[in-house]
């Protein structure tokens, strides 16, 4: 890092915004990777010790494998200028062109990690049964071409979604219901977790083991969706401080909502469904947080969190979604693609738009719907019949740390005053238990 | 008066609890211990080096019971716990000299 | 997130400094957004498991109701062009007019990042024994009230304080010692937590459940203040460099001086007080990051982090702040306000700036400290009076999170081998309790 | 933080450019300041929860120190211009010169997070054994004098190591393979931890103590990257995009290839190995991020990723190093420099670049080992001559948190019922073990 | 020799060990257990959803006491943990056929 | 038949666990407990303020065993884990009346 920049030339103000441009998609790149840690945490926290490391590794494996397959064929899919309406093709493959510039870099970091969002969100749902190498194969399908398609439907600039119309700013739709949806059939086809539902078929709760990781990670989330709806500007502009402002404020009454809703209902303020609400909230507003703003973006938040609440009680009836993802991800990111044409500025039903853009939104969203209900219930159905979706009964119970990974995600054999188990005169350690 | 203690799979706990209380067995104390016998432990790895664990969780359960109930308590666990696999678990039976029941200073079968 | 700005018209230089600023801002912001997880893991870290749920979610709470009321009422008290010098009124009601540009928006966002921040210190004061309700109407005041009427007397351009003289540049006394006096007056109306002190009136050590979380916050809070101090010049100058390397080094000196003198006091090298030593030094150079430099931001870190100490440990014998916020935002904030007058260049006492600026100082210390005093003093009167302010003693023992929230904040059951019981025949989970 | 720049006078393009390298360095010095608690988070993790309060102390310290004594010492020897190619000398003593524009501000904070990193790495190798004076002494001559006279062989623009046509970037030599080697140093002169072997002379698994701790900071330490290598250009050039575009696509092919490796040696996905897996691709970019690219990056991510893996398993069988910090920041450290002269663009072996480039980085790799391993040999040599390299058995038995910090880092008493036993008629409390 | 078992509320303790050390009984040895019993556990909420907490902690204590202390210590121990509310516990005592302190090999009363 | 009960040493399990399979003793199961006695806790000091951890962690082992192995089990317990330091804990023996084996309804000597 030896400093010999020497700009003689004289810079224009068009090289310099330039570089600002790639120095602010850079930067909300990389909050929007700081998400995946965010999701690890929500979703490790919200079930059981067992399972965390288990947890942990399908988002490592999320990045991991999203950004390496969206680098080899997901960019082209998405964006790739050989293909038509339907999906791209030809130019981008094995990162071929689009990194030739800083800005081509920089989008396509940003890009991938959008990508590796889709695919975490789908982990949640299937949190603590699935086989891990079957989940791999859905990650690698979710970055690699679920996702890219939508992708090029919507942002790729000669896409049929944003022909018709469909506006989704950073991807309620796009990303968050892409996620929700695959995980929705995922949860479906896979079944419940062994005893999450009684005899009399009444859902049971099955409480998260660490509230505390599952509210950091929400923050983390909180944060991480400064670059994803900001960056979604693409450039440095002026109106990323509006896009954060109404993020902010949908987060907020999101967060505020949910707890008023589940307190009614329960009678306690619950803490994992406020964290939701707050996601539901930042869901709900991604779609257009450039014209959803001031009161309207707080009421967008409050629905948003009243939603969620109203559907992980509904839907925790019949499928089990152990950490919520797909009331938050997919119910509130169809409702935030709606309140584009309810509440959007100058589109928006109640804002004078006429019913045009509810029309074309609602077309998106049941096209996505479709779509992504079709290919991903087809794969998860292949990973069935191959038997690679589900543990076995024994290995659910023993946890999927042991029976997966090797060993538990927490040791605490030396906690309790048992360390020199390790020194005996055995050839091996004998440590106890968990 | 005895107390019946027992060594069960954790799994087999709630069922336990439900069986116990319709045969009028009102309480009990359990503690999570870790069992070593002929169910063997399993191996676990870490970063790639493997290492023994050699102790299986167990619910250890202790049921003071007077004479006429003794054998019921008996009866249910043995019935209600067994998977017929190996590593159920043992009961044992020991004399008890005296009870009291802390709250009210209740004696012997009155005390539970 | 399509990309279709085409940008014919050249931007002038000003222009595009004015898109750096709102760049720059919103990043600041975002830093200090990230400062509300960072609270939250010094709080749970230092308190028992018990209540761990109660404090994420009062955390959670201070952000989500920070921002909402502060874009309600908050902001046009602070900065409100129809008020005057004691308060600010009218324009801004509901985000008016504050929310039109970029700049507006960005700025908005900044401060209400600082009122989740002050509202946030006051609940690390009352941990672990008041009620959920009562905080709620607390945090509302603090993000609502409190904090925007001094910030008005500071920041917004025709305050009394900042005409007075009084100079203030991110906050020691704004912000943290705001929160801090609303803290200790909770901490002594509310009472210790029980147990707290022995019957021959010795306080007694009640340990965190888990110095990993409160280092992990401190460190978290370090990073954020960088977007606290830098940030608080409001626009991309080169000054923001040296602020935050000022920052830096009075943090780095506030741990180490506070390591020291821990050590020396107790014969051990205690971890909880060391990172309290690092807050300290944060806080302590938080008034003027842009005048006091180099080797005196050390000098104001190591005696922060020595006067943090000594605080903790003589507060600690008659009220009960478990994180030892009080002293840390308190005293440290007055401290640091302090130094800007003896160590600040040119108008410190030590460097030639005469007696002026320490008097200012001086006055705004106190006036504010008045103000806060009677205010949060009254209002928790008031909350106690309508018996909205303590648990009762069964709750405390249970725990808040039990008692308040439903449930415990970890749930182990599943990690001592009893996943089973929850797939029992009767119709609802045993889960084997905490 | 009263807004009242007013710029009158008009801004040059240099004079904006300036000021955006400056933000722009800043905020990659705040990234790399987030990898400390990324750092101490893996540590944590992968050691036991006895000893969890005092890796995170050791943390703090190697940022708190690190700061003040580079700011002291370091500074001026790294890049004082008094000095010679060996060293520098003079000018920064105790940050003279350094702090006068906020270019130099920036440029010193940015190097002392550096600084903070290169001592953290050794806190890794010596884990759960040493004492902790000794441990500050080390983390002082780390971060004031080794890493320093390196860094001036390279980066000050006229040391001799740079000067011969050495190659590195971000410092997977100047940095990680500086930490590395003194750790190796330290393990090796410490001696394992009780228990590692057994009596047939084999390692043990010490299993860490959270799983989730450990990928958490790894996460943390991969979004800290973003500002070690980025922020390496040191100016705000749209090389940045590619910079961070090829630290992912190495870190990505690092996680899976060590992933596949652990896989197939031992069975299963380990997660621990895959995380270092993850940190030895970030480690291996970190030389050449801006002349190896695409599927070049991708590559040398795969092999640092199996190459971490085999030694680990490798080393483990001499020296005890509980993190893996010694093949992860060493042998991948000494990977990623070579890998410059075999993948790098024009200068690689591979890429048409002759065999010079390879040559200067073989020097330059044994050089900074020998350097290094003579220097921290020495420490560590005279640190145990001076008995304050080891606690005593008992000490480690019972864990360093409670032997060398007072007590426990995790309190868990009242979560186990017990919260009146602090409520007792006795003068002190009576905590409940652990 | 005897072995005097009780089951207590936690809270109580810390008084207990010292009414304990008071009345001349320097061990004990205890465990963390959880009860069932009149005392009813609660319902928790998660989520919204209800599930039962059907088990309450309490603490286990062991003491070995030869014949004379054997009632002093029974005594102490329903003295200072009565807090008449419902849970209190049990007191329970059963036959100690031999006892040996490891560190010396004593036996019996000397070994206690 | 008896109950082997041993206070030990959390350090000394692993070797037990060995020495006793080698005995011929196949069953045991252990608990973690607190143990108070001549072994005194120790102080530690939290953010300055000082307090008392009375409570030293041990290691609880029950043993089932047919009058023939009782004094073998015993034996190898006690020179397993003696230190000869303060704290190495007790060994004591109950009556029991009845054994069964869960899985097979095996009773007594059969059961263990
Ligand atoms: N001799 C013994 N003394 C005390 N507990 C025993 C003994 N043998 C077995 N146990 C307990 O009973 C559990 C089950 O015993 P095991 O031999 O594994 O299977 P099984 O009950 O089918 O014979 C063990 O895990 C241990 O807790
Ligand atoms: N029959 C029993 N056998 C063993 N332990 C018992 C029995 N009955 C109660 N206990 C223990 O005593 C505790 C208190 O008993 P409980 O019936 O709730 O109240 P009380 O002691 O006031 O009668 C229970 O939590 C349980 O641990
Ligand atoms: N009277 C007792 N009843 C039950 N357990 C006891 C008794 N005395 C001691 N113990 C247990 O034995 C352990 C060791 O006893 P201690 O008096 O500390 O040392 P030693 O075994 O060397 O005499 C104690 O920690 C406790 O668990």
């Amino acid at each position: 890092m030896v400093s010999d920049t020497q700009e003689v030339v004289r810079l224009s103000t068009e090289e310099l915004k330039s570089i600002l441009d790639v120095v602010f998609l850079l930067l909300a790149a990389v909050l929007v990777i700081l998400m995946q840690p965010g999701f690890a945490l929500v979703e490790a926290g919200l079930t059981r010790g067992k399972n965390v490391s288990n947890i942990m590794m399908k988002n490592i494996m999320d990045f991991c494998i999203g950004s390496t397959v969206f680098f080899i064929i997901g960019y082209s899919l998405a964006y790739g200028a050989d293909g038509n309406s339907i999906t791209g093709w030809g130019t981008y493959f094995f990162g071929g062109n689009a990194t030739d510039s800083g800005t081509e870099a920089v989008n396509f970091l940003f890009q991938a990690a959008f990508a590796g969002t889709a695919a975490t969100i789908v982990s949640g749902c299937i949190a603590e049964r699935m086989k891990f190498p079957g989940y791999l194969i859905v990650s690698t399908l979710m970055a690699g071409i679920i996702y890219p398609i939508v992708v090029h439907w919507q942002w790729s600039g000669n896409g049929w979604l944003s022909d018709l119309g469909f506006y989704d700013f950073a991807g309620s739709t796009v990303v968050h219901s892409v996620g929700a949806w695959a995980g929705l059939m995922g949860a479906i086809i896979i079944g419940p977790r062994l005893g999450k539902y009684g005899p009399d078929g009444k859902p049971r709760a099955i409480p998260g083991h660490s509230i505390p990781f599952a509210v950091l990670g929400m923050f983390i989330l909180w944060v991480g969706w400064y670059g994803f709806n900001p960056g979604s500007v693409l450039a440095a502009e002026e109106s990323i401080a509006l896009v954060a402002l109404n993020t902010t404020l949908s987060a907020a009454a999101g967060g505020l909502f949910a707890m008023g809703a589940i307190w009614v209902y329960s009678g306690k303020p619950d803490v994992a469904m406020t964290a939701n609400g707050v996601l539901a909230g930042l869901v709900g507003i991604t779609a257009g947080p450039d014209i959803i703003s001031g009161t309207w973006a707080l009421l967008t938040g409050g629905i948003a969190g009243i939603l969620v609440v109203a559907s992980v009680l509904f839907l925790d009836k019949y499928v089990d979604d152990p950490v919520g993802a797909i009331s938050v991800h997919g119910v509130c990111g169809v409702f935030g693609t709606l309140a584009v044409g309810i509440f959007g500025e100058e589109v928006g039903l109640l804002r004078g738009g006429g019913t045009d853009q509810i029309s074309y939104q609602i077309i998106g969203v049941v096209a996505v719907f479709a779509f992504v209900i079709l290919v991903a219930g087809s794969l998860f159905g292949i990973l069935k019949a191959a038997n690679l979706l589900r543990v076995s009964r024994e290995e659910e119970l023993a946890g999927l740390d042991v029976a997966e990974h090797g060993g538990p995600g927490y040791s605490t054999s030396d906690m309790m005053g048992l360390s020199e188990t390790t020194l005996t005169g055995s050839g091996h350690t004998s440590h106890i238990g968990m | 008066m005895h107390l019946i203690t027992a060594i069960i799979k954790p799994h087999r706990l709630a069922d336990l609890k439900n069986a116990l209380q319709k045969a009028g067995i009102n309480g009990m104390t359990i503690t999570e211990v870790k069992g070593f016998g002929r169910q063997k432990g399993h191996t676990e790895t870490y970063r790639g080096t493997e290492y023994e664990v050699s102790f299986v969780p167990k619910i250890r359960i202790e049921i003071l019971a007077s004479a006429e109930l003794k054998d019921t308590a008996i009866t249910t666990i043995s019935q209600t716990t067994k998977t017929g696999t190996i590593g159920d678990g043992k009961i044992w039976v020991t004399p008890v000299e005296q009870v009291i029941r802390i709250r009210t200073g209740e004696m012997d079968s009155d005390a539970i």
